[in-house]
């Protein structure tokens, strides 16, 4: 909490750096494990700006990775003759924008909504999304949307992705960080702790969650534009993933709820766990998650951050108490 | 005209289905406080159940219900007991992310069990229909809606006039109060969640009769239940029945009159648009405190 | 009720408890045995793509066991190699799927087998395209895939757009010749595209479109959809969707009597269960089917289709179906291809694959340029129920009955 | 009565379901003095405090903040102009530290220019509680509870603070601390109006009591005046018939 900012920076771009350098060394598969861990972290960092400092756990985040998607994807679909490296800006613009109006307009009713109604509610905003996109023709979400190849021709697309995951992985982070420490962010954390009482302390709580879905919206947005171009086809069951709102959730409650470092920490352990260490449990996999999942609730209900915390007052305790 | 009455009783039909599905999902939302991501698993358990039963013994799997529902009973009060009870008064996504384990645990085994396979149960009368005026009906949905009325009924009459519902209700209330006049409220939870999965296995014997069944359908009776729950409100059959009469009719009028790949599009918006009119379902908390 | 014995169930426990343990992240050595040929790629075994997937998956172990098993590995160029089959689940997650193909390629997996579903198998055939390496797939027949220009990907089948130009020409051969059609498909890419086909053969074989209907994708009840082809009825009633769902209609036909003179479902009566589940009502129903076990098709090495149905029961008690025998030649394509470039270098095997034109005991192998299955020789022969059994009806060289019609009503059948 | 009034109500009603809660209370609040509002149980003084803080909207009358209007404004705004509340029941951020809970009010509060990490530290030392700034909220006893709640209230550099039963519940020692706290709170500049149960900490410390029965205002005066009053006798003694 007390590191200097500019510290702090530089050790996140420091980080940034070995890990951009880092397919250089890697074996394919484990960029491609990179990849996915940088997409799921950058996701669940998204997440958490509304549902870790707010406490606002959204059920539903997979809706705006499909609608930022679908929308790019179907923008591109008419810009044919464009540069594809103009293209993947471009659409990264159309994804965060229809996301943006999509968020802010459900914000203001669903933002009423506390708790498990409110994570409920937003479930029900990704599957009627899903629907729509399923069921409206134009939108191509069952026949499936083809996406451009953006990566330039001397990259291998999959080191291309990579690289575009972290860079986007760490501007969510170092925006999250400078919600964290703001004003704004103090706002979030008093909406998480008693909303009513942050409300009386003058903190404009209205605003403040509108704003916070809407950055969250938006940035989860942007991943999910990436994403779609990395798989190059996607059909609605390719995005609008109810394992995905559940893995939200769980990165953060694997890592540590409502922190900045435990949603990465969870994506990072639970990328690595399923697809490395579990992969090859041909039919078996869904077994060793789901115990993992439950070992976790009873063993680390704080998640990972909370294990080290607890570990660390224990420690205090046991420093402290000779003195009294 | 007769479309329009036509739809209504379909959507009647299917909605009293959805109504004994999701009672026991409500149950323990309403008691426990949490949301059991594997109430699907406990429904195609039942469905399993019954369709193992039916077939060795050839009886009609209606008849297999009080078999299913003891062997859920059994295994809702172990599960509770063993696991949920664990995580049951921590944060309300712990115990939700518990029971999505177990689901993910249980979807796995089936699949080894009793294979991928979509199976059916086929009673002997599964193709009959009768005609009421102009209106036609299968008799398997419509003895399947009857079986599910009177279950639903058994189980207001449990809650309301017995002395384990009545322990129910006092502990969904004033926890705290409850466990002071000496309620054993960890037996009372199991308990309570003991009747929801035989509740839920009751349902799914009607489910596999009606509709063809996979261990992958688990997600869909859970996330039916949750609707279900959020649209009548929480803990009580007479608003399990509320809400599925609402999605069962929705649905079918959506289907008819909008097109049959959108009952999924309005089942979802007015649950969106009821949450915000009314978060606490059309009957309310049946557990909550009176003010 | 079990299909797979006990027996069975506690030796996959095992190993894969055995690769759990073995699934430390270390990278495996590139070619784990010289002279043995493997082959990679996902099956969904979980999700809601599993029932294809373990038929799918039952037809590659088939296949790979007979060769090493009963024909000692096969012959290439003068060199014996044994079969492997290294597949993972992918759990219908296209995000899995790349990346855990991935590591396939990266431990030197020359060959692939596809998953199911176009948006698993198009991002995966992306990545074994670039590695240069050939997918022999039977899961995805969008039109996506084979018009990106890929060079390395194969279809079992014709693509979604062409897989009922035999239908059509069935229909044309009944009596009275049917005027009017309806069809009704399920909102998932596969039925939806082939909605789409079904529309483009009919019109363009002069039938009149009566109606059409989509389905959510996975619908729980379609009698809005039945009270509407009564109120308007066609001669034929096309369905495409999955097995399930074909049931499910076909039950609601039953049960509120709405009569066709042929119901034609794309999946499900080729399925023994599924025609057990009717009963005599099954009696007439019309389906797509790509393999029977009656075809007539010679093979190299199995002999006919008999002969691999009865080696695939001394392996499976589970009722074999179509994806099981297009699994298995997707198996038997490769080595035929491998032998006729007398090599095993990849790229070898896709050129001999693209010129391809093998007879199986599933049928003759032929792709297009754009690598799907030749619309006329591995397109569907259609198969009809008729006293409790699949017989094949169209086209003539392989059938085995006459096709019935038009069908009685569903009272006349009980 | 030279300054202008900091607070004005005028002829403020609210009505529950027909039940009159508060039934026509007009009082004005002269800046720099303590006001209690006393009153039996369900006299109306929670709700009065409600309304005031923009909590519950009035059925008729109108708030007035230094002469503007502040009837029908949002909690927040009204936190903004500097109004601040502390509860009776305190509901500190339980899973923050004591000096994090009060940076919170020191960060929003009253709108302008502030000293963050002053005003927190400012707020600490004024309620006493300097000492266990770093302590989580979730161990601190009822009574710190009480002066934590009181410190976050000022840290929103609030001109007005309500404070709802600060010594409820507080032994003799707690009682005077806190009342200590006040007068330090009044003397830093800031108008505090209690409803206060504890009549002789009210006696005490009040510079002006008001009085309310059944939501009306039955009583106005100095403290000794208020105890001479008839009808307040009655009120809390009950009419001898």
């Amino acid at each position: 909490m007390t590191q200097k900012p500019a510290a702090f920076v530089a050790i996140i771009l420091g980080c940034a750096v070995v890990l951009a350098l880092a397919p250089l060394i890697l074996p394919p598969f484990y960029v491609r494990v990179g990849q996915l861990m940088l997409y799921s972290a950058g996701l669940a960092v998204a997440w958490t700006i509304l549902g870790g400092f707010a406490g606002y756990a959204s059920f539903g985040h997979a809706a705006f990775i499909g609608v930022g998607a679908f929308a790019a994807g179907l923008v591109e679909e008419r810009l044919t003759g464009l540069p594809p490296a103009l293209l993947l800006p471009i659409g990264m613009l159309v994804g965060g924008l229809a996301c943006a109006i999509l968020s802010a307009a459900v914000a203001y009713p669903i933002l009423r909504l506390r708790g498990t109604f409110f994570a409920i509610a937003m479930l029900g905003v990704c599957h009627v999304c899903a629907e729509l996109n399923n069921n409206i023709d134009v939108l191509q979400g069952s026949l499936g949307l083809n996406f451009p190849a953006v990566a330039p021709a001397a990259w291998d697309p999959a080191v291309f992705f990579y690289e575009l995951y972290l860079a986007a992985g760490v501007v969510v982070f170092l925006i999250a960080w400078q919600i964290q420490r703001s004003r704004f962010g103090a706002g979030l954390l008093s909406i998480r702790e008693d909303e009513d009482t942050a409300r009386m302390l003058g903190v404009p709580t209205e605003r403040y969650k509108r704003i916070a879905f809407v950055a969250s919206a938006v940035l989860t947005g942007l991943l999910g534009v990436i994403y779609a171009h990395s798989l190059g086809y996607i059909t609605t069951d390719s995005v609008y993933r109810d394992d995905t709102n559940l893995s939200l959730i769980v990165y953060s409650l694997l890592g540590g709820m409502g922190t900045l470092f435990g949603p990465v920490i969870g994506a990072f352990m639970l990328v690595f766990i399923t697809q490395v260490v579990l992969a090859r449990l041909l039919d078996f996999h869904l077994f060793a998650t789901g115990l993992l999942l439950v070992l976790l609730v009873l063993a680390a209900p704080g998640g990972v951050l909370g294990l080290v915390k607890s570990w660390k007052l224990r420690r205090r305790a046991a420093a402290t108490a000779p003195a009294e | 005209m007769n479309l329009i009455i036509q739809t209504l009783a379909d959507g009647l039909v299917l909605g009293g289905i959805y109504a004994l599905a999701a009672v026991g999902f409500s149950l323990i939302f309403g008691v426990l406080h949490v949301i059991n991501l594997s109430h699907g698993i406990l429904v195609l358990l039942g469905a399993y159940l019954a369709l193992i039963l039916s077939t060795t013994l050839r009886i009609d799997p209606l008849l297999t219900m009080p078999a299913v529902m003891a062997v859920l009973f059994v295994v809702g009060y172990a599960y509770q007991r063993l696991l949920i009870q664990r995580a049951v008064d921590r944060s309300p996504l712990g115990s939700m992310l518990l029971t999505f384990g177990v689901a993910l645990m249980l979807q796995n085994t089936m699949i080894w069990v009793f294979s991928p396979d979509m199976k059916s149960i086929t009673p002997g009368y599964a193709l009959a229909s009768f005609k009421l005026g102009a209106i036609s009906f299968d008799a398997v949905r419509v003895s399947c809606l009857l079986a599910s009325l009177v279950m639903l009924c058994c189980l207001a009459a449990l809650l309301k006039f017995s002395a384990l519902g009545r322990v129910i209700r006092a502990t969904a209330q004033q926890t705290l109060a409850a466990r002071l006049c000496g309620v054993n409220v960890r037996h009372v939870y199991a308990l309570t969640f003991a009747v929801s999965a035989a509740f839920a296995g009751a349902s799914g014997i009607v489910i596999g009769i009606i509709l063809p069944f996979s261990p992958a359908d688990e997600g869909t009776w859970t996330l039916n239940a949750f609707v279900v729950v959020v649209l009548g409100g929480v803990g009580s059959p007479a608003g399990a029945l509320i809400g599925g009469l609402l999605l069962g009719i929705v649905s079918t009028l959506t289907a008819q009159y909008i097109g049959p790949s959108f009952p999924n599009v309005t089942m979802f918006l007015l649950l969106v648009l009821l949450l915000l009119v009314r978060p606490q379902g059309l009957l309310g908390n049946a557990f909550a405190p009176s003010r | 009720m079990s299909v797979h014995s006990k027996k069975a169930t506690r030796r996959r426990v095992m190993s894969a408890l055995g690769a759990a343990a073995l699934a430390a992240p270390a990278i495996r050595s590139a070619h784990a045995q010289a002279k043995t040929i493997v082959f990679g790629g996902s099956v969904p075994l979980t999700g809601a793509a599993a029932e294809t997937g373990l038929n799918v998956n039952n037809g590659y172990i088939t296949a790979v066991s007979y060769f090493n098993d009963v024909l000692g590995g096969v012959e290439i160029a003068g060199e014996k190699y044994k079969l492997e089959l290294k597949l993972f689940d992918d759990a219908s997650d296209p995000a899995r799927a790349t990346t855990l193909i991935q590591r396939q390629i990266d431990e030197g997996t020359n060959f692939f087998l596809g998953s199911f579903g176009s948006n698993i198998v198009l991002p995966t055939a992306a990545i074994t395209e670039r590695a240069k390496k050939p997918m022999v797939q039977t899961g995805g027949g969008s039109d996506a895939i084979f018009t990106k220009g890929f060079k390395y990907v194969f279809g079992m089948y014709p693509r979604a757009t062409r897989q009922f130009a035999s239908t059509a020409a069935l229909f044309k051969t009944l009596t009275p010749t049917p005027q009017t059609y309806s069809v009704i498909w399920t909102n998932d890419a596969f039925s939806k595209t082939a909605g789409q086909g079904v529309k483009l053969s009919c019109d363009a074989a002069g039938f009149k479109k009566l109606d059409e209907f989509e389905l959510p994708a996975k619908p729980t009840d379609v009698s809005s959809v039945l009270g509407s082809v009564r109120a308007n009825t066609p001669d034929l009633l096309v369905c495409v969707m999955h097995d399930q769902d074909s049931l499910l209609i076909a039950r609601q036909m039953v049960a509120s009597n709405t009569n066709v003179k042929c119901l034609f479902q794309g999946l499900g009566p080729q399925l023994a269960s599924f025609r057990e589940a009717l009963g005599k009502y099954s009696e007439y129903l019309m389906c797509s089917t790509y393999w029977d076990e009656s075809v007539p098709y010679k093979d190299k090495f199995f002999g006919d289709s008999r002969k691999f149905v009865e080696y695939y029961k001394t392996k499976f008690t589970r009722p074999i179906a179509y994806h099981t025998a297009g699994a298995a030649a997707c198996i038997e394509t490769y080595i035929l291809a491998m032998q006729a470039a007398k090599s095993t270098n990849p790229e070898a095997v896709r050129d001999a694959l693209s010129k391809a034109d093998y007879e199986t005991f599933y049928s003759r192998i032929k792709f297009t340029p754009d690598g799907d299955g030749d619309a006329i020789i591995m397109g569907s022969m259609i198969g009809q129920v008729q006293k409790t059994k699949l017989e094949i009806v169209f086209p003539e060289a392989a059938s085995s009955a006459k096709a019935l019609y038009p069908q009685p009503t569903w009272d006349k059948k009980a | 009565m030279s300054a202008a009034p900091i607070l004005g109500v005028e002829a403020l009603s609210k009505r529950f379901r027909g039940l009159l809660a508060i039934s026509d209370v007009s009082f004005t609040v002269e800046p720099g003095s303590i006001t209690s509002v006393i009153g039996p149980n369900g006299a109306g003084k929670s709700t009065l405090f409600n309304l005031v803080t923009g909590y519950l909207a009035p059925t008729a009358g109108t708030v007035l903040f230094k002469g503007h209007p502040i009837t029908g404004l949002a909690t927040n705004r009204i936190a903004e102009l500097g109004i601040a509340r502390a509860f009776q029941i305190a509901r500190p951020f339980r899973d923050l530290s004591v000096a994090e809970n009060v940076r919170i009010g020191a960060l929003f509060g009253k709108a302008g220019r502030r000293d963050v990490v002053a005003t927190t530290r400012g707020a600490l030392e004024l309620a006493g509680i300097a000492h266990l700034a770093e302590e989580p909220a979730s161990v601190l006893t009822v009574g710190q509870l009480r002066h934590l709640e009181v410190a976050r209230a000022i840290a929103t550099r609030a001109d007005l603070l309500l404070a709802d039963e600060p010594c409820a519940g507080l032994n003799p020692t707690e009682t005077a601390a806190m009342i200590d706290v006040l007068r330090r709170i009044r003397s830093s500049g800031v108008t505090v109006v209690l409803v206060e149960h504890d009549m002789p900490s009210v006696m005490e410390v009040s510079d002006r009591v008001l009085v309310l029965e059944s939501g009306r205002l039955i009583a106005d005066g100095t403290p000794g005046e208020v105890s001479k009053n008839p009808q307040v006798i009655a009120a809390y003694l009950g009419t001898p018939d």
